[in-house]
């Protein structure tokens, strides 16, 4: 095999990810009452970006074998701490982003801790987390309310000399600043191998330990991130359960989508935000084809249920059959 | 763009289009040529309520009269996700839409999507989950009246006072919030001693049945009891755990008002009030009414459908053949909307 | 390199796992220049020595010294940065990244804080040259590599630390003639450039070839420390063993009478890895697969067993066409075959259930009734094999994980004799396994055959195939190129025809039909 | 060695520290529960108890065996409401409907599951994505059966009677049914092959394949199970209820998956008893109950749940740490 055939296999499942997004959204566009306009696609930016920030953060947990339960939670918390944080004057705005990360950060490191030093396995350590978080947000923000810097929220949420949405622009950002720089290091890769096969990895005296809790932080961060991308989009902060639980869910569908393995040690955040943003565009079909409102539940689930049967296809090229068991 | 000119009352149809209050405004649209494209921006599907306001949004949608002024009727339901019912919402006003009537799932959030809307003159009409802004149409149940009605019910059977079981419903929504409040008013300002112990049901039978359960085995028994929702599974609690039956303030259910009607002689003296999914009803009446260039309150005010212990009438205040699910409250007479929320859940049967 | 104490000294080393002693009051002296081979049956604590070693373990007690100095490994990684680089027995490598990552793993080259790609695939470039193996791929993922390349690749990346003391676990078990050439030159070079080596391996031609020094190990104690070629094979073995030692391999029956065949394959293919096979195997036979490593003999074995899709040509048991689609199909009755896996680690057990369990797994159906197992007929066959293979575990309700390695690989054959096979797969059974249990292991096949067995067996060791099997395919890229029976079966025609170079023999016998 | 002791070896060995650590942190919860109301341990709020946790005791036997698998059901929440809503809808066709109500509900609920199993078993799609995406079509099919095609949603009295009913005295007998449940899931672990099989392939699926067994049949037929039993809870559950709702699940999905681990069952298979998930489930019944009855806000009742749960399981859930 060549080089560039390696590179491919490499990156097949962001690929993938990419190709089954884009043919989405050309179906989406392309039957949109409005079109391929710069709305449309601010909309939608604006929407699935909130996903992207929330399935990054998972995708950073997944690759060390684990799972957050808790960021749909983290992402809450976030939410309703900047809706009291991030305001007034543009250096209060900035002291209150910094403190809304920073909290984040620590949910995630709270979680990587009690995973690590406490040795628990992370579904059950993130659904007791998750509690806890949520709790904190309730104590923040009993009803939904608050509000945010306007201006920031505008311009974050608004679109850059006209036509590119300064979301998607920020999503970008973060990619380059915080995933790839922690993919590329030695404790992102550490963080990797851990989920791989731990073992090996600490035969092979990687810090795992280190590694694995970098991951976590980060994830805290990048879901307060989302947090914060949500209170300049709703301009307030909800302690709503419902829909924590459903960021969580969801950002494990992206994540699937993306051709990160839930097993860990495998995928990236890049092909984590294609899913999330197809994952997105499967709520968005429901406006361009004319569904009896009722069906359109079933309409979602039978899409995500192929979208994700699609992996299943390459059951049928495996001549051998113990390649079912990796 | 258009923007509503903000005028005096009365509303056009003044028993229908009833004023929030004494101060609220009124609005005056610049008239639009019909037939109009509406749009149905809802949240949450999966509960009783929710289909039952979509059925019967498309069952009005559908009457002669107003399928005449409409174009285009669509519904989308976004799920429990607030940005995605911003994003549709968008995306309806992107799409030209000249209405959209929406309940929704936060009430402070959409402040960025009313900017919108008013820029593109697209009219936005909140029910249920109204908004919390003077730029868009309320049509509001008074939640804290629910609250201070079933207070001032406990209030009257219980002369002394007592130990009263709040179930509450979802925490942290404004309804919860506001319904309790109007109880809690009510109860302190009787004056009387009053001891309210209070757990979450989540407006969710199966919830407040298990919590009504442990509260009548920690704390029981109760002199009074007031539900938000979730009313049919409190009382089948207090039956399975052979709790007297006491005064009960609750909502509509057709099981609690089918309990109520059956034990109301051994005590289950009951007040049944709320208001109907049919309220979208009036929230798309409205939106019509606005388009045409016809003067609306800013914020219409629900009448309450309440029936009250011994008026429970079989048939018509509840059905004992039906399923306990729905709620009955399905009418507004005021506003000619007048489906009962059994005809709605059968037709749609024979439409699909 | 007389001059100078040792290089590294550990001194009464004791561990204990749960109740089982693994080191007793254990010692090792390695000094630089030199190359320490340590030998000892399974379970003897070797693999447990250099794990303390190389600070995967904590040792309960003991001493270590490097240079003089008293030292303390809390964890792989402080071992490391002190110089000491170890193979594992079970591979360390991380399977979802690739050969470079892994070979820079402990300590990548970075840029910025970012890992240096083109670095990094520089240094692996040059450790796979100096491993000779420069034809992996440094971007290929391990997880796709043969069990084989795995451990080229394992070596590269203790080479690529440079280390001061270099420790290979039965680095070489899986290697085939040709790569472990390769392996001891770089050995020897490393030698020569001063680095002190310990060597574990069961492979005695091996440790006379490389040894300077030898140390024995027994029940977790040192039995003895000698230079190498000062003691016989047949002592070493006895110290090993603690008991007198014979040949190793039993007399093999001589021509068999010409009986029709058990099974039998017609132009067998699979994919691009196997090409018209066609060979057949009879009752009382022990045919062996030979070649280079990774020719399809591994592929062949899987496909008669049911594994793999997409098969060509016929397969016929008791001269009647079947199929076979997976295991289940393949141990039924009527077919009756059994495959002793590769790896034992992740095919062949459940390393944390307990031996009681591993071993009524392949038989589950023969030991229930109406789905219901029954006990007192799983514990009868149970203890008829505990007995049949001397397996030695102190509770059949201990976790088999904790077992020593070869009587791990007893417990795997053991749970498929329990079924009484008729045809037996053997996929390198005697890998990483002690002169002991591999002579019982060759006794037992002698005598599964002798009282009717079918059995195939593959070997990655020449000798093994020429002491045991009555007959011997050699397959070369999918094919069988030769097939050699009785008296043809040496060294050197096994050798020609894995290399598929004419033999140098010219008697070219039909194949037995 | 015997048979009698080689019994009493294999109790012993389901009495592991998790399992007795778990029942020791419910006695712990009663106590403190009566410091708050005495009548935390009069025998009416323990019967209630138990009648409550045997709900999640049922779905969690399901959820159990999924988990020992080393997959893990998300499906739980439609499944439960789907199994309550056919079982009712059944009752709306005559005798016959209600006669097969019961088993129509739970042939839903096997439905459902077989998908499942085929995702995961046949398709090789993880088990928390097929679950999760059946779980949606599952809802959706029930909104628009609910807005469609409902005939009926109240119980059947079988299944009132089995949910509230008390064929012995004092005993509900829904906490009846999930002892015979309870009986025949330790009986299928711990002497069927199926249940050596679930552990092996919970430990090791490829050497249970290449051991013979029907790996991919097991995993189909424990989802089977899994999405049988969490449709028979529904079932219950209306009984309970005297009728069937949408979103009668929700509540039952973190919880079972809580309880299972909590009762030392190894959430990567291969690992965990019964008895264990019994005392998870009592722990996170009685748990959910005291922090609802004690006057707490939501906020501060989420984050005792949370707090407790984690001390809970470093007390004893940790894995072992591994030098
Ligand atoms: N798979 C494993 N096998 C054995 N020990 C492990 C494993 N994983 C972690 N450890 C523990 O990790 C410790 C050191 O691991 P590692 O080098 O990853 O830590 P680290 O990242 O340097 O952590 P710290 O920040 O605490 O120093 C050892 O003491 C050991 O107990
Ligand atoms: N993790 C463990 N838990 C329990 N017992 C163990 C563990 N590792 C090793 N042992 C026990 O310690 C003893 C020594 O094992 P070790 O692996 O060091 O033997 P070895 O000499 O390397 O054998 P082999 O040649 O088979 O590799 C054996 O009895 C083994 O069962
Ligand atoms: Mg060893
Ligand atoms: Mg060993």
């Amino acid at each position: 095999m060549k080089d560039w055939e390696y590179r491919l296999a490499e990156h097949r499942g962001t690929l993938t990810a990419l190709a089954i997004f884009v043919v989405m959204f050309i179906i989406y566009t392309a039957n949109h009452p409005a079109g391929f306009t710069a709305n449309v696609i601010q909309t939608a930016a604006n929407k699935g970006v909130l996903l992207a920030f929330v399935a990054m953060a998972q995708t950073m947990v997944v690759i060390t074998a684990g799972i957050d339960l808790s960021v749909g939670m983290i992402f809450l918390l976030t939410n309703c701490l900047a809706s009291w944080l991030v305001v007034g004057s543009p250096l209060e705005t900035a002291f209150g982003v910094l403190v809304v990360l920073a909290v984040g950060a620590l949910c995630g490191a709270t979680n990587g801790a009690i995973v690590i030093y406490g040795r628990l396995q992370p579904i059950v350590a993130t659904i007791a987390t998750g509690a806890v978080y949520f709790g904190i947000a309730l104590l923040l923000r009993p009803f939904p309310g608050g509000s945010v810097n306007e201006h920031l929220a505008d311009a974050l949420t608004g679109r850059i000399f006209a036509v590119v949405p300064a979301s998607l622009v920020a999503l970008a950002a973060v990619v380059l600043l915080i995933w790839v720089p922690f993919s590329r290091s030695v404790y992102g890769r550490a963080a990797y191998a851990a989920g791989s096969s731990e073992t090996s990895a600490y035969m092979s005296g990687m810090p795992i330990r280190r590694g694995k809790l970098l991951a976590y932080t980060l994830s805290g961060l990048v879901a307060a991130l989302g947090g914060l991308f949500l209170t300049f989009f709703t301009y307030t902060g909800d302690a709503a359960f419902a829909s924590g639980n459903a960021y969580t869910l969801f950002s494990i569908a992206a994540v699937v989508l993306g051709g990160v393995s839930l097993f860990g040690g495998k995928g990236s955040a890049i092909g984590a935000v294609f899913g999330a943003l197809a994952f997105r565009t499967i709520g968005d079909l429901l406006f361009v084809f004319d569904l009896d409102p009722l069906w359109q539940p079933l309409f979602q689930g039978l899409i995500l249920l192929a979208a994700i049967s699609l992996g299943a296809l390459a059951l049928f090229r495996v001549r051998n059959r113990l390649e079912w068991f990796l | 763009y258009a923007e509503p000119e903000v005028v005096s009352g009365p509303a056009a149809e003044p028993e229908c289009f009833a004023p929030w209050s004494a101060d609220t405004k009124f609005f005056k649209f610049p008239k639009k040529e019909g037939p109009y494209r509406i749009a149905l921006a809802n949240g949450y599907i999966a509960n009783t309520w929710r289909i039952q306001m979509v059925q019967t949004a498309k069952a009005y949608a559908a009457q002669p009269d107003v399928a005449a002024k409409l174009k285009e009727f669509k519904v989308v339901s976004t799920g429990e996700d607030v940005p995605a019912q911003i994003s549709a919402i968008n995306n309806f006003i992107d799409s030209g839409y000249d209405a959209i009537v929406v309940n929704a799932q936060n009430p402070t959030a959409f402040a960025p999507v009313i900017k919108r809307a008013k820029e593109a003159g697209v009219v936005l009409v909140a029910f249920d989950n109204i908004l919390d802004t003077q730029d868009a149409i309320n049509v509001n149940v008074d939640q804290k009246g629910l609250g201070q009605l079933w207070g001032e019910w406990l209030v009257k059977h219980l002369p002394n006072g007592g130990k009263v079981l709040e179930v509450r419903g979802v925490a942290g929504t404004s309804v919860d919030t506001d319904r309790h409040n109007g109880i809690h008013e009510r109860l302190q300002a009787s004056g009387k001693n009053f001891e309210v112990i209070e757990v979450v049901g989540k407006w969710d039978d199966g919830v407040a049945q298990k919590v009504t359960a442990d509260a009548i085995a920690t704390s029981g028994p109760f002199d009074g009891i007031t539900g938000q929702g979730g009313d049919t599974g409190i009382v089948q609690a207090m039956i399975d755990a052979k709790h007297p039956f006491v005064p009960f303030g609750g909502e509509t259910e057709n099981g609690f008002r089918k309990f109520c009607a059956a034990h109301a002689a051994d005590g289950l003296k009951c007040s049944s009030a709320g208001t109907g999914p049919a309220q979208v009803a009036v929230a798309i009446k409205t939106a019509i009414a606005a388009l045409e260039g016809q003067v609306v309150p800013q914020s219409v005010k629900l009448p309450l459908a309440i029936v009250e212990d011994p008026n429970f009438k079989e048939g018509q205040d509840y059905f004992q053949s039906e399923s306990d699910n729905f709620f009955v409250g399905n009418s507004f007479p005021t506003c000619g909307i007048n489906f009962s929320a059994q005809e709605i859940m059968k037709q749609s049967k024979e439409n699909q | 390199m007389e001059n100078g104490g040792p290089l590294f000294r550990m001194e009464g080393i004791s561990k204990r796992y749960g109740g089982v002693r693994a080191l007793e009051n254990a010692g090792l002296s390695v000094r630089a220049g030199a190359i320490h081979a340590v030998l000892g049956e399974n379970g003897a604590g070797k693999s447990t020595l250099i794990k303390i070693m190389a600070g995967v373990v904590a040792a309960d007690e003991g001493q270590m010294t490097l240079d003089a100095q008293p030292v303390k490994f809390a964890s792989p990684a402080a071992a490391n940065a002190a110089g000491i680089a170890c193979v594992f027995q079970e591979l360390s490598l991380i399977p979802e990244l690739s050969v470079a990552d892994n070979i820079v793993i402990s300590n990548p080259p970075t840029r910025f804080g970012m890992i240096d790609r083109k670095a990094q695939r520089r240094i692996a470039e040059e450790a796979l040259a100096r491993a000779g193996a420069a034809d992996i791929h440094p971007l290929a993922l391990v997880k796709d590599l043969p069990l084989s390349r795995k451990q080229i690749v394992e070596i590269a990346k203790a080479l690529a630390r440079k280390p001061r003391i270099l420790i290979l676990d039965e680095a070489t078990s899986a290697l085939t003639a040709a790569d472990v050439s390769k392996v001891f030159a770089v050995l020897k070079r490393l030698r020569a450039e001063g680095l002190a080596l310990v060597y574990i391996s069961h492979r005695m031609n091996e440790i006379a070839e490389l040894a300077d020094d030898c140390t024995v190990f027994r029940n977790g104690s040192k039995v003895a420390s000698y230079a190498a070629g000062t003691r016989s094979d047949a002592e070493v073995i006895e110290m090993m063993i603690g008991r007198e030692y014979h040949s190793v391999y039993p007399p093999k029956p001589g021509r068999l009478a010409q009986i029709a065949p058990v099974l039998e394959t017609r132009n067998l293919s699979w994919a691009d890895r196997l090409h018209d096979i066609s060979f057949s195997l009879r009752s009382g036979e022990i045919v062996g697969l030979g070649g280079l490593d990774g020719q399809g003999q591994r592929d062949l074995l899987l496909a008669l067993f049911g594994v793999l899709r997409g098969l060509r040509g016929t397969v016929l048991v008791d001269g009647s066409p079947i199929s076979i689609g997976s295991p289940a199909q393949a141990r039924r009755h009527g077919i009756g075959m059994a495959l002793i896996p590769e790896d034992r680690k992740t095919e062949g057990l459940m390393q944390p259930m307990t031996v009681r369990d591993n071993l009524s797994l392949a038989s589950l159906d023969r030991l229930t009734r109406g789905g219901i197992i029954d006990r007192a007929k799983e514990e009868s066959a149970i203890n008829q094999m505990m007995t049949l293979l001397a397996i030695k575990a102190g509770n059949i309700d201990a976790p088999v994980g904790a077992l020593s390695g070869g009587n791990q690989q007893k417990v795997v054959i053991a749970k498929w004799l329990m079924r009484q096979p008729r045809i037996i797969l053997l996929n390198d059974p005697t890998r990483g396994i002690d002169v002991g249990t591999k002579q019982e292991i060759y006794l037992l096949l002698r005598r599964l055959a002798d009282e009717g067995a079918a059995i195939l067996f593959y070997s990655t060791d020449y000798a093994e195939l020429i002491g045991c099997c009555d007959r011997v395919l050699v397959l070369y890229d999918g094919t069988v190129k030769r097939e050699l029976a009785g008296a043809e079966i040496t060294e050197r025609a096994l050798i020609a025809s894995a290399l598929n170079i004419p033999s140098a023999e010219p008697t070219q016998r039909e194949p037995a039909q | 060695m015997t048979r009698a002791t080689e019994r009493k070896q294999g109790f012993m060995r389901s009495l592991d520290p998790a399992v007795l650590t778990a029942f020791g942190c419910i006695v712990l919860l009663l106590v403190l529960g009566s410091f708050y109301s005495r009548s935390f341990l009069s025998p009416e709020y323990l019967l209630q108890q138990l009648k409550v946790a045997s709900f999640l005791g049922i779905i969690a036997t399901g959820m159990m065996l999924v988990v020992l698998l080393g997959q893990i059901d998300l499906s739980v929440p439609w499944t439960v409401a789907t199994g309550a809503m056919m079982a009712c809808a059944a009752a709306a066709y005559g005798p016959l409907g209600t006669t097969l109500a019961i088993p129509f509900g739970i042939l839903c609920g096997i439905g459902i599951g077989l998908f499942n199993g085929v995702g995961v078993a046949y398709l090789r799609i993880p088990s928390m994505i097929v679950t999760l995406a059946t779980n949606a079509v599952a809802q959706g099919v029930m909104v628009v059966y609910t807005g469609g095609f409902s005939p009926q949603d109240s119980a059947t009295a079988a299944m009132r009677y089995l949910a509230t009913g008390a064929l012995i005295p004092g005993i509900p007998n829904v906490v009846f049914i999930w002892a015979l449940i309870g009986a025949a899931m330790v009986f299928l672990l711990r002497r069927t092959g199926f249940g050596r099989a679930v552990y092996g392939i919970g430990n090791r699926e490829r050497a249970a394949y290449l051991s013979g067994i029907n790996t991919r049949r097991i995993v189909m037929t424990a989802f089977a199970a899994s999405g049988g039993l969490s449709a028979f809870g529904g079932v219950l559950l209306a009984g309970y209820a005297s009728k069937a709702a949408q979103s009668m699940g929700d509540a039952y999905l973190l919880p079972a998956i809580a309880a299972v681990v909590l009762g030392g069952t190894s959430i990567l298979g291969g690992r965990g008893s019964y008895l264990g998930t019994v005392a998870g489930v009592i722990l996170i019944t009685l748990l959910q109950s005291i922090l609802s009855v004690t006057q707490m806000p939501e906020a501060g009742r989420q984050i005792i749940y949370g707090v407790v749960i984690i001390l809970m399981l470093l007390l004893y859930g940790r894995a072992p740490a591994s030098r």
